[in-house]
């Protein structure tokens, strides 16, 4: 059981802020995997990872990161702060 | 060293008022602020969306290095999130060092990974729609100085 | 454009109370404030010589370069003389841009020309009497970069 | 018949803020040379011109700058502003 966070068009285009994800997946790429084959919104929402960034447990990341421990994962466009 | 996380409006000038006073070892202080541009007259709003907690552990650690780096003696980050309209501020950055070279290099680092690393997205919103500012390959290389 | 010569204090905040402000093609402002730091203890004042005339002449010429070179919306540049103690701000730049590395890069110019072309010579008076504070090589080279 | 003025340790060593000079130097430097031989005092303040900087109606010129039509020549340490 894992929190999964989405941000800016990311949670528009799944269209959720955030869900409970049961899984096993063992990084944030094979996490990403799973939920692109579950619905055509994820597959839209992750067809380029590297427009993306991940966060695990609110710290910036890898997407072969281990995600063993990790209690929440985020998934977001490149910031735009300042 | 303060760090705020608010949707609500804040005045820079206002802020700043006691900021690196009544103490003798500030040689020079810095602040930053950025506004909400509009280029083209058609800019509605600014909507800023923020990861909560995140963004403020994040900008803690930003503001925790850039003291230790060039050893501030006070520093200061206000953002906002939340719905903003064209000439509001956005966000301030406020440096206390010994030198002015301190004080600069600290401000401007900030605002480097405030802007790429600190968990906000800006959404343009017009009579057309909404949308979501790009991140400039210029930013990203800018943290590269540091 | 401001420039400002005078022997009265200022507060830094209240100088920036409505600069840049009701505007909507300004993205950035910085401001810089230098103060009159004590590393030893033992300082009782500055004392700020300057050359009425030459000095506002000199910093308006530096203001209008800044201006043209980065596209400045405004900048305004306030500079004491006189009888100074340990902790009062001795002088101010603001600037008002389009984004941030204009508004940066000019207020770092002003200050940089501010400390090697703008004709202020500085004393410290300690109990054990007075000292002109010499030039630093470096405040010179630090010019070459513009 | 020419303004001249000194400032901070300059102005110090020859005990005076300005005075009027009667003059046919060509140069700053020439001005310098005239003065230096006046008086010790002169001497003092004008001993290594490297140490010094000078302007010309207040705008900073060099030792072997033109001094015809000048009204007003300064002669001060480099600055300490900012």
């Amino acid at each position: 059981m894992i929190e999964v966070l989405y941000f800016a068009w990311v949670r528009e285009r799944i269209g959720l802020a955030r869900e409970t994800v049961e899984t096993s997946a063992a990084t944030p790429a094979a996490l990403v995997a799973e939920l692109a084959a579950r619905e055509p919104r994820y597959a839209a929402a992750f067809a380029d990872t590297s427009a993306l960034r991940v966060a695990l447990d609110q710290t910036l990341a890898s997407f072969d990161a281990p995600l063993a421990g990790v209690r929440e994962v985020a998934f977001f466009p490149p910031m735009t702060g300042g | 060293m303060r760090v705020q996380v608010q949707t609500a409006p804040f005045d820079p000038a206002t802020e700043l008022a006691g900021f690196a006073r009544g103490r003798h070892d500030i040689g020079a202080t810095v602040s930053f602020t950025g506004l909400v541009r509009d280029d083209t007259g058609q800019l509605v709003a600014l909507d800023i969306e923020h990861y909560p907690g995140m963004t403020e552990a994040a900008i803690t650690a930003m503001v925790d290095e850039a003291v230790a780096r060039w050893q501030l003696v006070d520093c200061r980050v206000i953002h906002r999130f939340g719905h903003l309209t064209p000439g509001e501020p956005i966000m301030m950055v406020a440096t206390a060092a010994r030198h002015r070279a301190e004080a600069f290099a600290a401000a401007e680092f900030l605002m480097d990974y405030l802007k790429s690393r600190a968990p906000f997205w800006k959404k343009e919103i017009t009579d057309q729609g909404g949308d979501w500012v790009k991140a400039k390959d210029s930013d990203e290389d800018a943290l590269t100085r540091w």
